[in-house]
């Protein structure tokens, strides 16, 4: 970064500093204008354009901006330019196009000022570049603000703790309609729902069908009636009577009983063949 | 300040960087933190005085592989997991619609399920199903083959808030209005009953 | 544990969401961590008991724009330096004066920045303060050309702990000068009183 002389320069230069020259800074642009050559390609960086030029020599000759002389000013602004083009500078079209600026407000300022018909207020050929230099000097003034504010990285750093989790996969949840909205596809693809309507008595069974070949998980025999629980009810028993019988009929059970009035046996008919 | 006045500031600037390090901090990098190297013996007992003042806070010190840093406490993830933008993940369609076969038409085997998806049943869906603890094998049917017989567990009726089966949604409506709104839309023009 | 069964808990689990969250947590961020939503007031107590409590730390509560966030403390900064492999970029007056133009006068074109500096805006400049996700194009200006328009981002913001445009660095000092002078900011030339 470069340094300027500025009442907010940057923390860490004097604020008389215009530049670097091999690492030593530069205190003063020459009185006489007379600038070394080597010098001058430092200087020319220091710069950020004609207006930050030109604000330095207002404030270095103690000018007020609000009145400035324009033939001193303008001179002195052309003595730089001129300088630079000596040493075979490329100028910034900038540079130049504010020497032409300079030139005309300082005519317009030699010119008689024309008698006015009315008593409006007189124009100042100058306001126009004094509203730009302010403009410029309150934006340089806030970037240098901007620049000493603490910013992250620089001068504070953001505070980030490891977040500790269980490595448990994430499951996913599946919700009732989930499932409602599952079956209703499946429904939708085939023909099943005219054959498989599934009505909530038969969902019962279902159920109990599958309580029942949780009990029968030993292979062996069990006495038909510890197949019921005598808690669940008459209708309970129903459906459990109408599971055991939906089991038998799609053959996951088989019942067995050797006499009239002899205890009835019921076993999973895939299980090992026990007495027969 | 270049170097910390006190023990006290000592251990903050240790405690600083290790809460703001991206990554765990080896007693190597902690030690450069001062202009003169304090030596791992004290970088190290500094290190586990921090782990006590941080006992009963939510986040802890904890050495790793790459070296210390804090981590929040387990017991907090209930409470950070609420802040997360993602959603869990879902199921794909064939383990939805392969638990919604199981869960009411059970007990079926892998064919049923087939049968009435018309598609193959993939061994990972049954897997999926079956480690989540929501399907298991009741018993085997006697046919060829003896295909096991699938059925909805306690668990599956506990982690969707059913008391029995019975409570599953039921279809007949919704088939129903399915049949009036949803008919145009089947391939085969479906039969009235 | 699904509510924090103490105040002195309730303040931890804000803590640590603090110290593990990524970015800013605004109050209504925090009330979501908590099964039963405790309501801004007690939250935003919380966090004023939190600032208390991290006084003399090495880092501090601070609010910016996104919400509340743990920062280091500045004078920290000399040590964590330290552990860096590479210094942060310095902004060459060029970038600096061009970001406090956009902040100042947002939303500007590349061309009214060039109109207030008097020179030509590099797009290398334009181009650092984009990477760095302090400003981005908001729209574009219905002139010819449609130039795009400048503004700051929130990551400005909150990278220079601002909670507002309005926490900028005020300008009446020079303000006041240009008061007295009362120039038109407009093309034509002013009129002097």
């Amino acid at each position: 970064m470069s340094a300027v002389a500025d009442v907010a320069a940057p923390a860490g230069l004097p604020e008389s500093v215009v530049g670097r020259m091999y690492g030593e800074p530069i205190f003063d642009l020459p009185k006489d204008l007379y600038i070394p050559p080597d010098a001058l390609e430092v200087i020319l960086e220091a710069f950020e354009g004609p207006l930050d030029l030109l604000l330095y020599l207002i404030r270095k000759a103690n000018i007020n901006v609000l009145d400035i002389p324009m033939v001193p000013l303008t001179a002195q602004y052309l003595e730089y330019v001129e300088a630079m083009r000596h040493h075979n500078l490329e100028l910034a079209a900038d540079y130049l196009l504010m020497a032409a600026t300079l030139l005309e407000i300082k005519s317009r300022m030699l010119l008689p000022r024309p008698p006015r018909a009315d008593d409006a207020e007189e124009l100042d050929p100058r306001a126009e570049l004094v509203r730009r230099l302010l403009e410029y000097e309150q934006m340089k003034r806030a970037a240098a603000r901007l620049d000493q504010l603490p910013r992250v990285e620089r001068d504070f750093e953001w505070v980030g703790v490891f977040v500790a989790e269980k490595v448990v996969e994430r499951q996913p949840t599946v919700t009732l309609h989930d499932l409602q909205l599952a079956w209703l596809k499946i429904a939708r693809q085939s023909r099943l729902k005219r054959n498989h309507t599934i009505q909530r008595e038969e969902l019962s069974v279902r159920e109990h069908m599958t309580l029942i070949l949780r009990k029968l998980s030993d292979d062996t025999f069990v006495v038909f009636e510890t197949l019921f629980d005598h808690t669940l009810g008459p209708a309970g028993l129903v459906v459990s009577f109408l599971a055991t019988l939906e089991l038998v009929k799609e053959r996951l059970v088989v019942v067995t009983q050797n006499e009239a009035f002899a205890p009835i046996y019921v076993k999973r008919a895939d299980a090992a063949a026990g007495f027969d | 300040m270049l170097q910390p006045d006190s023990t006290e500031e000592f251990k903050r600037v240790i405690e600083t960087a290790l809460l703001a390090a991206p990554a765990p901090l080896p007693v190597s990098e902690l030690r450069r933190l001062f202009e003169d190297d304090p030596g791992a013996e004290l970088v190290r007992n500094t290190l586990f005085e921090l782990v006590n003042d941080w006992q009963g806070r939510g986040a802890e010190l904890v050495q790793t592989a790459g070296g210390w840093r804090f981590q929040t406490r387990l017991e907090y993830q209930v409470y950070l997991d609420r802040l997360k933008q993602e959603r869990p993940p879902k199921y794909s369609r064939a383990v939805l619609e392969t638990l919604a076969i199981i869960a009411y038409r059970q007990p079926v085997t892998r064919g049923d399920i087939e049968d009435i998806r018309g598609v193959v049943v993939s061994t990972n869906v049954l897997k999926a199903l079956e480690s989540r603890g929501w399907v298991d094998v009741v018993g085997y049917r006697d046919t060829p083959g003896r295909p096991g017989l699938y059925a909805t567990t306690r668990k599956f009726l506990e982690d969707l808030g059913l008391r029995s089966l019975t409570e599953l949604p039921p279809l007949t409506e919704i088939e129903r209005i399915m049949d009036l709104v949803d008919l145009p839309k089947t391939e085969e023009p479906a039969v009235q009953s």
